[in-house]
């Protein structure tokens, strides 16, 4: 009986990894040949107002790197050797054409070398849509919420000015509705990865999600719909690992195999902050009122904690823990890009927060395009063993 | 409880390390044969399975099937005739321990990595930091530049030792740094104050791993530099001029912590699954 | 006889190129001590004037017997003679050292048995010698230190078993012995060791013609004699501020590889140099002046050096890793940025099963792909394109570079010279000669 | 540093003032003055006097550790306590000072903060990096969020927005910290003050458009910039110390004086060049004289405008206060996008008559690095010249490699030097 459904479960794991690892973004080619005119935008992690995009007509596109997809020349002519790996890909997709079926791309403030990819991008790109989205730091409604509110208005105009839809009120409440449900579903994805590990094993819910970055939402939900339906039905036993939430990997990917190497060195992964766009404001987008403020306040008042927004009240790394136990978790692994700033900054105030909650951790830095792991195997095994020889002692 | 014979294997990058140990259970570990065997570049299962098979065991007059259980750790997980494979730290923290039960940290410095940790009276691995995937400071460079200057490793620590005027070595790269070491001696430097600098220069790193770990107390250096009394003392000089309280050691067996440690969980692993009923057996084939 | 020479200090070798007062290269050296640079500096020197009196040598053979000076292979026989030579005078000063190093007791616990088993260790590849460099057979390096090292690692694990002595220890008593005829600038000469190998040419080679050898001595003695005149010099390289040569004496090595490329190649645009520890992109116009030029940063990851790491890895001379990586049938993607790891990587993907060819041969490729990168960054190839540095030397780097510049640019000439190593040192040499003569008020033929 | 070093009366007179802002903030806990801990881009000096609240400039500390020779010993410190060996080397020497005990350059203890004031102009680290002090110093922090200027422009709702954070966030949490009432008629005498300092301080560096430059843009220029980008923008001491140094300035080209170095007078000049990028202060003199013993001069450079771009005519303005102070947040080079960036250094390169400029990239800075190649890459499109493109550190003397450096700038001003001989050659 579950043969059928084992085989289904491998072909959908299979697709959805196609999808979130092609760099030709042929999904969005398709995309743009079934909606003829319409625009694709494409944006850099870690959030963007994808409902914003979808209610001008046109397809919200995550571009999280190249990952180890890409042989980087061009990339490595324009980013010196201390600067993180991201820009380096993405520089490399651009100048090679395979973004060429986006009509523009979305910067949101994130880091400065995001914030400087902005410029890259005008520069090397000169007759695409390039724009930096400043996300405010203020968090009241009438001075950050004012300012975003402009913010995305004129985002608007720059999409419309470049052919696409002018919102109307039915896009607007069709939009945010699918992303609202998309969210849902990544939560529930996310939910039972928490609640029975085995059966959802990081390598497979990761490119899951990750095809979300290529697909309008509508597909995209009906994919997790999918694949939740599937590992429920799927036997799969559990084995003795180690309970462990990955903190740190928001922009930067995590290569495929480093997951899969976590998970073989003994850890269940049970909370972690990947691609986070569909995930970063914890709550719907009210379909009342005015749209953008809905965007604006929403964000303002429910994006999670992370590295690229001020930490207002309480201590960095509170909300870590709280989520760590909230997922059950039996430790904390670190992993942060090379020379990623925000995160390795965070990484000091964030670890000193797990030692006073008494949860293990152990922290390392990763590329998206390393290809040796045996080091943080090592890390992550030893650190599983700790947990496993002495759990509860 | 009955005495049992284990054995431990740990490939590392730069050599291997076999250890034989009869343990009894109940507190009594013994140290039966040990053998370290630089690679220099032969193939480390080969390397392993002639040491095991043509030395160790012949020289302890113990056949393979005597052997309950053969503990791999490091890159050992390849050797076909192991038992089981434990995580280097895991391995290093509990050899840490049999060789200086006081050690409550311990920084395991190997041919490409270093890392330190520390560990509890249990040798359960408490916190970790590890250096990153750049060899500047490792063992390799040290070898290199010691090849370089035609010193063997084994007088590197002496040399050191002597000399009064430690030269200072700015370079990160474990590659370059053989220029920068041409340039010394070409100013004529003397071959002491070099290895001195560089002992400088690698002590402050792993000072610093130490503390990133959190460490306090007795530290012991395992892994193949531990043999190494010039960076021993620069450590522990470095450690000083930090006001830090560190009580920095080597042992002669430091080397093999590694294998040490996994041959006695190798035990404690056969004892519980003897207990469960489970017989696993070291195939010698 | 009126000469300049050019050298260049380079991170891994030295370079020495010697100019006639016409511009003609006459003789070029190279060395890869890695002892103190008066010394690389000097054995350089003299193996590029050893070239030049080689150079000589045929000139006054062509006077006394015009044949056998046409002979190449005459010729370069006798030259594979000479560094036989050469080489055994090397192997006796290499036997001392090894006797005072194996008989110095503080570090090992072997006493004489070390000593014995180096010596015939020694022996025996001193007697293989004559049969390795006989005509025909390639020889593994042209280094002394990579040639006796070698068969030194093959044979000293045998030797060690049979006398109950470690390897590790062999190992460590031939690279101290090693380094310290290193750090001793020998007598290598034309003048010492032209004599003793044209009798050992003449003995091996009874057929030669009695006249030819009468020749052959003659045209060695007045070679060998001959006043060479050292008109000026420049340096250049890595190194260069070390060499004991006024200011106005020492050149960039970007402004070298530029003219040096320029002279060898005259349509040269772009110059691409990989060395031993940088690796550096040059634009250079008409006149071999550069317009703009990107080195890499301080990291020796995708150098020269990193393949010579590989190599000693794999336990085989740098020049057989391009013939090795010619060989794959694909490309195995390496990922490690950093020399030390990527030997490291080798080891894994090795282990792992993938072919040795494979992998040398994305490592080859990783190599070219920062090298791109440079390109890129200096302004990319616009048109003929000059390969240069040791690395030039290598097959599959070539092979690389070829397959990238067309995929990234389109189809671009690509130049190697045979003497792409010594393209620095020779555009040294070229701004020697065109300042002695700029001196000497003498029109300029090199800006001409 | 030794005897031999050369100083002018302006020199010496900002030292002082600088030592002095030292003294006074070493004895302000018990003056009963108050201090903030704030950053140079983008800083409200004037908003801080007015309140008579003390600036604690973070970076210049981490700047002065390191012309003291002490960073390598705080960047240590903070990689001890956690700090990652890839992270921004400003913050670590700042952390690493702080946690050995906050002393100061002149060698005693700063005062805790009071308030951290982070105007965050530019650059993200500078969140973290306030993140962390007050984590450790748990002061009441007050965050003034600028929007960058992503489109090349700064707009009305960006400016309205900066206003809007001073009038609601900042000024009562500065009233509330100070138990002072805002004063915007003290504040609008403050910048008329600030203008004044301003218009001498455009002209000292216009005048490096004379031949040869009186003046070392770069080197010299971080002198010339410290009153004005620290505490005293906004001081009758500022403007005594601009008037001074530009009649010097004055008086030099009038000689048809070079700049003075620290080695003495700059000898004949040989390069002019345009430099971006911040500086080494590690090796900060060594520096300065690779390029002053080969002849070459800056005459512009972009790090002396991070602290506020005035050549194009900005100045503050008693007539509108808050307005003003938030046009220059945003104006600050920091916040200027890439192509912006790249136009300015085009446009140096063209107006200093420059022979060539130079990238001084520093590895742990995003915020000024990545990305200086495209720039590189567009200056030269832009103006047909080769760049140079040289990479260290601010504060880690771990990656200024000496010869390394020294190798580039030789061979960029040897391939000038070769072009310059070709053109005549072909000329001839
Ligand atoms: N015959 C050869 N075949 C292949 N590679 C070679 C050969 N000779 C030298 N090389 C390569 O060239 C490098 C040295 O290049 P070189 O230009 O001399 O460097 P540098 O000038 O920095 O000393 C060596 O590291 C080696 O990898
Ligand atoms: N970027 C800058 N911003 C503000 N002040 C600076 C800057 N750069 C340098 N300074 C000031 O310049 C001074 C450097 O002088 P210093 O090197 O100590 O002089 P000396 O070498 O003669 O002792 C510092 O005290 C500092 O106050
Ligand atoms: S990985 Fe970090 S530094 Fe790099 S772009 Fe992303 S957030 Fe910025
Ligand atoms: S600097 Fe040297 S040791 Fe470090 S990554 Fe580069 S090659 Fe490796
Ligand atoms: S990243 Fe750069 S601009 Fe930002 S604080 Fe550090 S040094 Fe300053």
């Amino acid at each position: 009986m579950s043969q059928p459904a084992a085989a289904a479960l491998a072909q959908l794991v299979e697709r959805a990894e196609a999808l979130a690892y092609d760099v030709e973004y042929s999904a969005v080619r398709a995309w743009k040949e079934r909606h003829p005119g319409a625009l694709a935008i494409g944006f850099v992690p870690v959030w963007a107002p994808r409902e914003l995009i979808a209610a001008c007509g046109a397809l919200p596109v995550g571009v999280v790197g190249g990952g180890d997809k890409v042989e980087i020349i061009k990339g490595d002519a324009c980013y010196q050797s201390y600067v993180c790996h991201l820009p380096r890909s993405v520089v490399e997709l651009g100048l090679n054409g395979r973004l060429d079926c986006l009509d523009g791309m979305l910067f949101p403030s994130i880091c400065d070398v995001i914030r400087n990819l902005s410029g890259v991008w005008k520069l090397l790109f000169p007759n695409k849509l390039s724009h930096y989205l400043d996300l405010p730091q203020d968090f009241d409604p009438e001075i950050g919420g004012d300012f975003f509110r402009a913010e995305l208005a004129q985002l608007v105009e720059l999409l419309v000015a470049r052919g696409a839809r002018r919102p109307t009120p039915a896009s607007w409440r069709q939009a945010i509705t699918e992303h609202n449900e998309n969210r849902h579903l990544v939560e529930e994805l996310h939910a039972l990865r928490r609640e029975q590990p085995w059966r959802v094993p990081t390598s497979e819910a990761y490119v899951v999600a990750r095809a979300g970055c290529v697909l309008p939402a509508t597909e995209h939900s009906a994919l997790l719909r999918d694949y939740l339906a599937l590992v429920r039905a799927v036997p799969r036993a559990p084995l003795d690992n180690a309970r462990v939430v990955v903190a740190g990997a928001f922009c930067e990917q995590p290569p495929l195999d480093l997951l899969k190497t976590l998970e073989r060195a003994g850890c269940y992964i049970v909370g972690d902050d990947f691609l986070l766009a569909p995930r970063f404001v914890r709550a719907d987008v009210p379909l009342e009122g005015d749209p953008l403020a809905a965007i604006a306040n929403t964000w303002l008042a429910h994006a999670q904690p992370h590295a690229s927004v001020w930490t207002r009240a309480g201590t960095k790394g509170d909300d870590l823990v709280a989520l760590a136990r909230k997922a059950g978790a039996e430790g904390v692994l670190f992993a942060a890009p090379s020379f990623c700033d925000p995160a390795l900054l965070d990484q000091p105030m964030q670890e000193a927060a797990c030692g006073r909650a008494g949860l293990p951790h152990m922290h390392f830095k990763y590329s998206e395009n390393s290809g040796q792991f045996q080091g943080i195997r090592e890390q992550a095994g030893t650190f599983a063993d700790a947990i496993k020889l002495w759990s509860g002692a | 409880m009955e005495p049992l014979l284990t054995g431990g294997i740990d490939v590392g990058s730069s050599a291997v390390k076999l250890v034989l140990m009869r343990t009894d259970g109940a507190g009594r570990e013994e140290l039966l044969g040990r053998r370290v065997e630089r690679l220099r570049r032969r193939d480390p299962l080969e390397v392993a399975t002639r040491c095991w098979h043509d030395e160790l065991l012949p020289e302890a007059g113990v056949r393979p099937d005597e052997v309950a259980y053969v503990a791999t750790t490091g890159e050992g997980d390849r050797i076909e005739f192991r038992t089981g494979h434990f995580y280097g730290m895991t391995a290093h923290a509990r050899g840490a321990l049999f060789l200086r039960p006081g050690a409550r940290a311990v920084v395991d410095i190997g041919g490409l990595h270093a890392r330190a940790f520390t560990i509890d009276e249990r040798a359960k691995v408490l916190v970790q930091a590890m250096t990153s995937q750049c060899a500047s400071g490792s063992g390799q460079f040290l070898e290199n530049i010691a090849r370089f200057l035609g010193v063997t490793l084994e007088e590197i620590g002496a040399l050191s030792r002597r000399s009064e005027k430690p030269e200072k070595c700015s370079s990160i790269c474990a590659v370059l740094a053989e220029t920068d070491v041409i340039n010394m001696v070409s100013r004529g430097i003397k071959v002491e104050d070099i290895l001195h600098g560089i002992h400088d220069s690698m002590a402050g790193r792993y000072v610093r791993l130490l503390l990133t770990a959190g460490a306090r107390g007795e530290v012991l250096v395992t892994g193949g530099l531990a043999a190494d009394t010039g960076l021993v003392a620069a450590m522990r000089d470095d450690a000083q001029r930090q006001g830090s309280t560190l009580e920095i050691a080597s042992h002669p067996d430091s080397v093999l912590a590694g294998a040490i440690g996994a041959a006695l969980w190798g035990a404690h692993r056969q004892r519980v699954l003897a207990k469960r009923g489970v017989v696993l057996r070291a195939d010698p084939a | 006889m009126r000469t300049v020479i050019g050298i260049d200090l380079g991170s891994t070798t030295t370079k020495a190129v010697v100019l006639g007062e016409d511009g003609r290269m006459l003789g070029r050296g190279i060395t890869n001590t890695r002892s103190n640079y008066d010394v690389a500096c000097a054995i350089a020197r003299s193996e590029a004037l050893i070239a030049t009196r080689f150079a000589l040598l045929r000139e006054a053979l062509a006077r006394r017997a015009p044949d056998a000076a046409r002979d190449d292979a005459l010729l370069q026989s006798i030259a594979r003679t000479f560094r036989l030579e050469q080489h055994l005078g090397q192997i006796a000063v290499l036997r001392t050292e090894l006797a005072a190093v194996a008989s110095g007791a503080t570090w090992h616990t072997y006493g004489e048995a070390l000593h014995a088993c180096a010596a015939g260790l020694l022996d025996r590849i001193e007697a293989e010698a004559p049969a390795a460099f006989a005509g025909g057979a390639g020889l593994g390096s042209e280094f002394f230190r990579d040639l006796v090292g070698a068969r030194w690692r093959v044979l000293a694990e045998p030797a060690g078993k049979a006398a109950d002595i470690g390897f590790d220890w062999l190992m460590s008593c031939f690279d101290k012995a090693i380094v310290r005829v290193e750090n001793r600038a020998l007598d290598l000469s034309f003048e010492r060791f032209a004599g003793p190998a044209i009798e050992r040419f003449v003995r091996e080679n009874p057929a030669l013609a009695p006249g030819n050898a009468t020749a052959l001595r003659a045209s060695a003695t007045e070679a060998a004699a001959a006043a060479i005149d050292e008109w000026n010099q420049v340096g250049t390289g890595y190194g260069r501020s070390k060499l004991p040569f006024r200011r106005e004496q020492i050149r960039s090595e970007i402004l070298c590889h530029g003219l040096g490329a320029h002279r060898f190649f005259p349509g040269t645009r772009t110059v691409l140099d990989i060395g031993g520890q940088d690796t550096k992109a040059i634009q250079v116009d008409d006149q071999g002046i550069v317009t703009s030029f990107q080195m890499n940063d301080r990291c020796a990851a995708g150098c020269g050096r990193y393949l010579g790491y590989i190599a000693d890895e794999m336990n085989v001379a740098v020049q057989e890793l391009g013939p090795m990586a010619s060989r794959a049938t694909r490309s195995v993607k390496i990922n490690s940025t950093c020399t030390v790891f990527a030997g490291a990587e080798l080891r894994d993907r090795l282990a792992l099963g993938q072919k040795r060819e494979d992998v040398v041969a994305g490592l080859h490729r990783a190599i070219v792909l920062r090298a791109m990168s440079l390109l890129a960054r200096s302004g990319g190839v616009k048109d003929e394109f000059t390969f240069t540095g040791g690395v030039a030397r290598n097959q599959a780097a070539v092979a690389a570079l070829r397959q990238l510049v067309s995929e990234n640019y389109g189809a671009r000439q690509l130049n190697i010279s045979v003497d792409s190593i010594y393209t620095g040192a020779y555009g040294a040499a070229l701004f020697a000669l065109r300042d002695a003569r700029a001196a000497a008020a003498t029109p300029d033929p090199v800006a001409a | 540093m030794n005897d031999s070093i050369h100083k002018e009366p302006s020199m010496l007179r900002q030292k002082e003032l600088i030592g002095g802002h030292y003294r006074k903030l070493a004895r302000a806990k018990e003056a009963g003055l108050k201090s903030a801990y704030t950053f140079v881009p983008g800083n409200l000096t004037e908003l801080l006097l007015a309140f008579d609240v003390l600036p604690v400039l973070p970076e210049i500390n981490a700047l002065q550790s390191a012309m003291r020779g002490k960073s390598a010993e705080y960047i240590a410190k903070a990689e001890k306590l956690g700090q990652s060996e890839d992270v921004c080397t400003y913050v670590k020497c700042d952390y690493g000072m702080m946690k050995s005990g906050n002393v100061g350059p002149t060698g005693e203890r700063l005062p805790d903060p009071d308030l951290l004031l982070l105007s965050y102009t530019g650059c993200f680290t500078f969140l973290k990096w306030f993140e962390l002090l007050r984590e450790e110093y748990k002061a009441p922090t007050v965050m003034l969020h600028v929007p960058y200027q992503g489109d090349g422009a700064a707009t009305r709702e960006m400016r309205d927005y900066v206003v809007k954070q001073l009038r609601r966030v900042v000024i009562p949490a500065l009233e509330k910290v100070t138990g002072k009432r805002y004063d915007e008629d003290r504040l609008r005498h403050i910048l008329a003050l600030s203008a004044q300092a301003e218009e001498d301080f455009v002209a000292v560096f216009r005048a490096a458009r004379n031949r040869p430059s009186p003046i070392d843009a770069y080197f010299g220029g971080v002198y010339y910039i410290g009153p004005i980008f620290t505490a005293f923008r906004g001081t009758q001491a500022a403007v005594d110390y601009y008037r001074m140094l530009r009649a010097e300035v004055d008086a030099r080209v009038a000689a048809g004086a070079g700049p003075l170095t620290p080695d003495g007078p700059m000898p004949r000049e040989k390069y002019r060049l345009v430099v971006e990028g911040p500086p080494n202060w590690t090796s900060f003199h060594e520096f300065w004289r690779m390029f002053h013993e080969e002849g070459a001069v800056v005459v512009a450079s972009t790090y002396t405008k991070v602290g506020g771009v005035y050549e194009d005519g900005f100045r503050h303005d008693p007539a509108r206060p808050l307005e003003s102070l938030a046009e220059y947040c945003l104006g600050c080079y920091t916040n200027h996008n890439l192509p912006a960036r790249a136009d300015r250094i085009a446009r140096y390169v063209q107006d200093y008559e420059a022979d060539g400029f130079l990238i001084h990239s520093v590895k742990s800075c995003d915020s000024f690095s990545a990305g200086q190649l495209v720039i590189l890459r567009d200056v030269e499109q832009k103006t047909g010249r080769a760049g140079a493109f040289i990479e260290s550190d601010l504060v880690d003397p771990r990656y200024f490699a000496a010869s390394n450096v020294k190798n580039r700038l030789e061979s960029y001003l040897q391939m000038i030097d070769q072009q310059r001989r070709g053109a005549t050659a072909c000329a001839r």
